[in-house]
């Protein structure tokens, strides 16, 4: 009958759990859900990894084109990244273009990227005024239990870890580019941005990494974006129940703690594969 | 375009036609079996086809229903090869959408919708091939399609076009004609009532002028429901005669 | 139309105070209710309809279907590629996301609540401008709120300075621009983002200056309130 | 224990239908027996005649709301006419996303059907029991009634937000504030008591 | 796409009918109803046709225009099909309500003429990477009565048959730039091979036996067919399966071989058709939807 | 092509660096191309024709979808399939006619799933393999046990490795079978592919750079115990029927090769939900 209980009243149920400072998967109200990476399983894409966060799963492939930087800033090059929900990660998204929160988390991640300067867009281009890379970072959503937005942030700078793009050289005689695709260099990664989110429940109580029922149930959430230095990389609560200056402070402290176990897990990963 | 001579001074027209006369109208009903009611018409290079479903129950949401008479629904749509400029959809653009409504006014005016309460008349028109008077063409083969498909009308409607050029009225322009940008007045019109079903006008034209413009069009809408009116009795005389006997 | 000078610093908002503001309520006949927030030179138009009818698949049995139509001032609503403006759908989440926050959308179950933005000019601190006409239209369409809300953008400069409300030319210098909804209870933070980055303190500082500036709003709301009111 | 269980996917050949008569997850096909669920076969002894060969899956089969089944189902909106329900449970099974229904005036009860009043029967926010009378024709949705003791409110909450208490088949009474309110009252079975 | 709805009875009538090899209307299992094929009947368009067989009746303007040529094919030009099912066929189409059966219908299309060898499309190439010649094919249907598919393939055919892209000359110029001039002579044009244009044929399977050219009502009665598109040597260019059945695949076998030879005849008497009325010149009586 | 307002887009212009290498010294890119296919058609006269390559399929790994499975082939291809059982369908325009329920498919390609430009592939051929997955489906599912509801399917091709079609169909059906939906049959799905050449024998499960080079190809769906054939969707240069036929018989018996390993990973998945509940 508790089944029935939770599909009747899900939030009493939820409560119930709460209350005894536990949630129904057996974390406690702190503790993320595992998180793994898989970096390169795609071998089409010219970066790639798989994040998975408990079962939400998200993949991220970056695509390195060529195009002539833009006219207001010919020494830069271009990011651009698209999140997206296909109907295949949840019941809840229809087929066709994106809806709202995809295109809410597609702006929340070229936001993240612009604001933490992960990548130095001078970096990207290749000759002045005439050549940048584009990297087209698509991250899709392939089973959606909540916290997209950690995963999707984590995805990405896991992919663009991985990224190798080739050699290209601008050719000064004929002012056609060259490409070598034999040799290839790793991006420059400035800094790395790790996102964690909380849901808050009944106005008071803050969770870490909410599940996609967490997230339905709860009264608001807030994401909260760091890098290695602890400087705040994005702030985002996108409206929800109100909370204190002090328990955002709580909020960002608990963030830098995440950072570095996230950033252990890269540092672990891009070492495991190295050595091939 | 302002070099192109669209009336000379003999009073020809760039296609050689008087200031008042018409295109070849050649026009045919009962084309398809499977609709209710279909026509095709030609007015010189204008080559439109009608068909006419109903009146049957409402299709899709039966909220849009009227209690007191039935819908008349109309699509326009042009063939993507009709234009010289291959055209990329063939409905559903701002052109085609006004079109549309133009039609549905026109013909919730003929047709004697009270009869048939809450129910839906479909009339479809398709431009094949496009050469000036696009709407009248479609007017003029929705009624023979009307007629065939036996809906009762208060009366014909015939529609016909007129430019004003060099101080003269011209009757049913053809494309270069109405792509000069002058003046031009689409007009439907009941020619037996002589009552106006539907009336617009491009462009500027000065109102003593209006008068005239008008003439010359609803003269042409008679001439035009003096062929239309020759196929239909041609062709129920055909009908009957099979039936006959 | 209502007034607030607050001291004034030439050419935008200055150091910690606020460009000047106004709002008109009431001033669309079709909408249930309606407000302009005129901040410096930007403005918003809202419009609120409802809580009215609702369309099938939108409707919630125990809540009002609350929906928020941001229009910006030329093209369509859309994620614009030029970062640090637009992010159409991001900003629409925020803004109805806080609304539902306050309103006691369980007084009207079933219905719908339709809002509308229009944005008229956007000369910087945009987001929070949007924010205050939408607490005005629910207030001048005179829905049950929990409690009031308001907007207030603040800008980090280079040299470390504070500065709220700031312009569009001042958004752009900033080291980081951060954007809160403040609801009127308890001072609390219903809605924060940001651009660009800063530090922990940084953020608590802002914060704490966007909560003084929320109180002139509030009272400004109150006396702009009085005013209409008093007019019957 | 029995033998280790035999697990089958669609299309697999289980039997002739000499051997055995199907059950359900399976069907015939030129006098054979077929698999066409992915789960465990399981083969029933009857009382009379063949034993019966079914393929089944734990508690979440995909079920369809079926003409005769009791389904439990919350109130959505009423008005004058009818009331409009999303159905959360077919028997004691929970469904995977909810089905609309429409449990009209006339189906309500059994006698004095033209005294019923919809408003005095359900509220929104209720949770019934009905049973499926009709999948609907092309425009309406499944058709439910209450028409029966064992069906109607089994939850329901009064203004003050308190779970009701029945108090006879048409009267239910709010703990806290004692009002009384009208409700199509279902005799509840013993197996719902437990929530 | 508009179906009827037959009873039960009226299908196992149908269905035992085609078992005799004796169908509703006379015909036998492999016979085409009676086709009619007219080119040149819109005249702004680079070749035109309008094929009806039986109540279906399909009308397609071939249209040339000048466009880039693709990347990876940069020496040569390129077809693009459009399907518009129009209203005129059934009030379902209406708005975009046709679009679905459109674009399913323009794919097949597509990939009955992804063979090299259909249409010579280095022909098509003007200058290359530079300025090709697009042929937009539009398909038209204004009546459906069962076979789209065979029908719209003639109707294709008759059209490329009809089309005629003027020629051009490039001109270059000592600084490299390329000017392009087109012919002032209408008749000096370029003509398309169409000997290697596939017709498709789909088999309908009712029963146990399967039929060519199915009308409305046997197509209500068959769950599944198989498309087919055969050159007029009877070489096989594209395979598909349509409909909500699966076909035993001794069936497809059969349906193959039926195809090829059913497919071969259909070539001949169409090239017969277009030879006669090509013979005619301008002297031939158009008849266009007047007839 | 209306434009898309709902996601980020970046330069209006872009190419591949693979484009680039071909236009720079154009001699040594073209024998660098040619160098390629010859490797290709060397590989091919190395590689059996009948050879299947390592398929891989795991059913039941998505938490939110009621079905799901994973395939992927030793070449590359990675395709992940979503399907639900019934829910209410939306009232079909005019469909009254409809007794049993409907089966609807999508397919989707990640932008990064191919070699080459990020946008090569379109709209339109997503919604033709859609129309195709449905085909190859619909003949599989017991649609008349769900009345006026609605079933469906989403695929997902992560990685384009050739065959990608064929692997979308049987993952399609494993995802079906997996959430419990009523199946007469399992569908099996295999590729094909002719090289150019007069004489060239078809291969099976071609890869990509096989594919790309095909002269004709041709996807088959089979449902291996009813031995019916529920797909099939082919084309390419013209060759007599008996080409094909050898094609489809080939293709044919790739399916009832293929089959035992979706139907372990089918048992697999079963074994795996009903454990929780014994233990």
């Amino acid at each position: 009958m508790a089944t029935a209980f939770k599909t009747v009243e899900p939030l009493e149920y939820y409560r119930r759990f709460l209350k005894e400072n536990c949630r129904p998967d057996g974390r406690e109200l702190g503790e993320f859900r595992a998180t793994t990476v898989n970096i390169g399983s795609i071998t089409t894409a010219d970066g790639s990894a798989l994040v998975k966060l408990g079962n939400t799963t998200v993949i991220c492939g970056v695509k390195a084109e060529l195009a002539a930087p833009p006219v207001d800033s010919p020494n830069k090059g271009y990011i651009v990244p698209n999140v997206e929900l296909p109907s295949l990660c949840s019941t809840r998204f229809r087929p066709g273009p994106p809806g709202e929160e995809a295109q809410a988390a597609s702006q929340f991640i070229a936001d993240v990227i612009e604001n933490s300067q992960i990548i130095e867009k001078e970096d990207l281009c290749i000759a002045n005024g005439k050549l940048a890379w584009v990297l087209y970072c698509d991250i899709i959503c392939l089973d959606y239990d909540g916290n997209i937005l950690d995963a999707s942030t984590f995805a990405l700078l896991t992919a663009l870890k991985n990224v190798q793009l080739p050699a290209v050289t601008v050719n000064e005689e004929t002012g056609l580019s060259e490409v070598n695709l034999k040799q290839k260099n790793p991006l420059i990664i400035r800094k790395h941005p790790v996102a964690t989110s909380f849901a808050i429940f009944d106005d008071t109580l803050l969770i870490v990494d909410p599940t996609a029922e967490e997230e339905d149930l709860a009264t608001g959430t807030v994401t909260i974006v760091t890098d290695e230095e602890g400087r705040l990389c994005s702030v985002h609560k996108p409206g929800g129940s109100p909370l204190t200056g002090a328990k955002l402070q709580d909020c960002i402290t608990r963030a830098v703690t995440r950072h570095k176990e996230v950033k252990k897990l890269i540092d672990k990963v891009i070492k495991s594969i190295q050595p091939k | 375009m302002a070099a192109l001579e669209l009336l000379s001074d003999e009073g020809y027209r760039a296609d050689g036609r008087r200031a008042a006369e018409l295109r070849k109208v050649r026009a045919r009903m009962g084309v398809f079996a499977q609709a209710d009611g279909s026509a095709y018409i030609e007015q010189g290079n204008t080559k439109a086809l009608a068909v006419v479903y109903g009146p049957h129950e409402m299709r899709g949401s039966r909220s849009k229903a009227l209690h007191d008479r039935a819908l008349v629904n109309c699509q326009y749509s042009m063939a993507t090869f009709s234009t010289s400029e291959r055209k990329r959809r063939p409905h559903g653009d701002r052109k085609s959408s006004e079109m549309t409504l133009h039609l549905k006014q026109t013909f919730e005016a003929a047709i004697l919708t009270q009869l048939y309460p809450r129910s839906q008349i479909d009339i479809y028109v398709q431009i094949l091939q496009a050469d000036g008077g696009n709407y009248c063409a479609c007017v003029n083969a929705a009624t023979l399609a009307v007629i065939d498909a036996g809906i009762p009308m208060r009366d014909y409607v015939c529609a016909s076009s007129a430019g004003f050029v060099e101080d003269t009225p011209l009757a049913d322009l053809s494309y270069i004609e109405e792509a000069s940008g002058g003046p031009q007045v689409a007009l439907a019109l009941l020619p037996t009532s002589e009552q106006i079903a539907l009336l617009e006008m491009n462009s500027r034209l000065h109102e003593d002028h209006l008068e005239e413009v008008i003439e010359a069009a609803s003269k042409a809408c008679k001439a035009v429901h003096a062929v239309l009116d020759q196929v239909v009795r041609d062709h129920v005389q055909e009908v009957t005669a099979l039936l006959g006997d | 139309m209502a007034t607030a000078e607050e001291e004034e610093d030439g050419g935008g908002g200055g150091g910690c105070c606020l460009r000047p503001f106004s709002c008109e309520q009431g001033l669309l006949s079709r909408p249930d209710g309606s407000a302009a927030f005129i901040q410096g030179d930007t403005s918003v138009l809202a419009g609120l309809y409802g809580p009215g009818e609702v369309k099938g698949s939108k409707e919630l049995p125990d809540q009002a279907a609350l929906e928020v139509l941001l229009r910006p001032k030329v093209g369509l609503p859309a994620v614009t590629p030029r970062l640090g403006r637009g992010g159409g759908a991001q900003r629409e989440q925020l803004i109805r996301r806080t609304c539902e926050a306050v309103l006691l959308g369980a007084l009207h179950p079933r219905t719908a609540v339709t809002l509308v933005l229009q944005v008229l000019s956007d000369i910087g601190s945009l987001l929070s401008c949007c924010l205050n006409a939408a607490c005005l239209g629910l207030l001048d369409a005179g829905l049950p709120l929990a409690s009031l809300f308001c907007g207030v953008t603040c800008a980090l400069r280079p040299d470390g300075r504070l500065l709220l409300d700031p312009t569009a030319r001042q958004e752009q210098e900033a080291r980081a621009v951060l954007t809160f909804a403040i609801d009127s209870a308890d001072g609390k933070v219903l809605a924060a983002t940001a651009k660009g980055s800063c530090s922990a303190e940084e953020l608590q500082q802002c914060l704490a200056a966007a909560q003084r500036a929320a109180a002139t709003i509030f009272r400004f709301y109150r006396d702009s309130l009085r005013r209409k009111y008093s007019k019957w | 224990m029995a033998p280790p269980a035999r697990y089958c996917v669609p299309g697999e050949r289980l039997c002739s239908t000499g051997e055995a008569s199907a059950g359900s997850g399976t069907y015939t096909r030129h006098g054979f027996i077929f698999a066409s669920l992915a789960g465990c076969l399981e083969k029933r002894n009857e009382e009379s005649g063949l034993p019966v060969v079914s393929v089944v899956r734990d508690a979440e089969s995909q079920l369809l709301p079926d003409v005769g089944a009791v389904v439990t189902c919350k109130v959505c909106s009423i008005n004058s006419r009818f009331a409009k329900v999303h159905i959360l449970y077919i028997g004691s099974t929970p469904l995977k996303s909810t089905f609309r229904g429409t449990i009209r005036r006339e189906d309500i009860r059994a006698t004095e059907k033209d005294k019923v009043e919809v408003y005095k029967s359900f509220r929104p926010g209720d949770i019934v029991l009905a049973k499926v009378i009709s999948l609907g024709d092309a425009q309406s949705n499944y058709l439910l009634s209450t028409a029966e003791n064992e069906l109607g409110v089994v939850v329901a909450r009064s203004e003050a937000g308190a779970q009701m208490v029945p108090i006879s088949w048409c009267e239910m009474q709010c703990p806290r504030t004692h009002t009384k309110d009208f409700r199509k009252v279902a005799r509840v079975q013993p197996e719902f008591l437990q929530t | 796409m508009a179906s009827v709805v037959l009873s039960e009875a009226e299908k196992l009538y149908i269905v035992h009918g085609v078992q005799e090899d004796l169908r509703v209307d006379g015909r036998g299992c492999e016979d085409y109803r009676c086709a009619e094929v007219e080119t040149d009947v819109v005249s702004n368009t680079s070749g035109s046709a309008r094929a009806k067989l039986g109540h279906t009746d399909i009308l397609v303007g071939v249209k040339a225009e000048m466009g880039t040529p693709k990347l990876e094919k940069p020496d040569e030009g390129y077809l693009e099909f459009f399907v518009d099912c129009s209203a005129n066929a059934t009030p379902e189409f209406e708005g975009r309500g046709g679009e679905e059966l459109g674009t399913e219908i323009a794919n097949t299309l597509y990939r009955i003429f992804s063979s090299e060898s259909c249409v010579d499309l280095k022909s098509l190439c003007i200058n290359p990477r530079e300025h090709c010649w697009v042929l937009y094919v539009d398909v038209l249907l204004l009546e459906c009565g069962g076979n789209l598919f065979d029908a719209i393939s003639i109707a294709v055919k008759a059209a490329l048959f009809n089309t005629r892209i003027p020629k051009v000359r490039v001109l270059e110029d000592e600084e490299g730039s390329k000017e392009i001039e087109l012919s002032d002579d209408p008749y000096d044009c370029i003509r398309l091979n169409v000997d290697e244009v596939p017709c498709v044929v789909t088999l309908s399977k009712i029963g146990y036996r399967h039929v060519v050219d199915a009308t409305l009502q046997e197509e209500a009665c068959s769950l599944a067919s198989l498309l087919i598109s055969v050159t007029s040597k009877g070489a096989l260019t594209c395979m598909k399966k349509v409909g909500k059945g699966s076909l035993d695949p001794e069936s497809i076998f059969e349906m193959m071989e039926t195809g090829k030879r059913v497919g071969k005849s259909l070539h001949t008497s169409l090239q017969k058709i277009l030879d006669e009325e090509e013979s005619l010149g301008t002297t031939r009586q158009k008849v266009g939807f007047l007839g | 092509m209306p434009l898309d307002h709902r996601r980020l887009r970046g330069p209006e212009e872009s190419q591949p660096p693979e484009v680039w290498a071909a236009a720079a010294g154009a001699g040594g890119a073209a024998a660098a191309e040619e160098e390629e296919a010859a490797a290709a058609a060397a590989a091919e006269e190395a590689r059996d024709p009948c050879a299947l390559r390592p398929l891989f399929a795991r059913a039941g790994l998505l938490s939110q979808a009621e079905g799901s499975a994973y395939v992927e082939l030793g070449g590359g291809t990675k395709v992940l399939c979503a399907a639900w059982g019934p829910r209410e369908a939306a009232a079909e325009p005019g469909g009254g006619a409809a007794a049993g329920g409907r089966l609807v498919c999508e397919f989707r390609r990640a932008p990064f799933a191919g070699r080459g430009p990020r946008a090569a592939a379109g709209r339109e051929a997503e919604r033709e393999a859609a129309a195709a997955l449905r085909e190859a489906l619909e003949p599989a599912v017991r649609l008349a046990r769900y009345p006026r509801a609605r079933l469906a399917v989403s695929a997902l091709l992560l990685q384009d490795g050739g065959s990608a079609l064929a692997a979308a169909v049987s993952a399609a059906a494993l995802a079906l079978a997996d959430a419990g939906v009523e199946m007469y049959d399992l569908a099996v799905g295999c590729a094909l592919c002719r090289p150019p050449g007069a004489a060239a024998a078809w291969l099976l499960q071609p890869s990509e750079p096989e594919e790309r080079r095909a002269a004709a190809r041709l996807t088959v769906a089979l449902l291996p115990s009813l031995n019916q054939v529920s797909g099939l969707l082919g084309g390419g240069q013209g060759g007599p029927p008996d080409s094909w036929a050898q094609a489809l018989r080939l293709g044919l018996d790739g399916c009832h090769r293929l089959y035992p390993v979706l139907r372990q990973s089918l048992l697999r998945a079963a074994r795996r939900r009903a454990a929780p509940s014994t233990a």
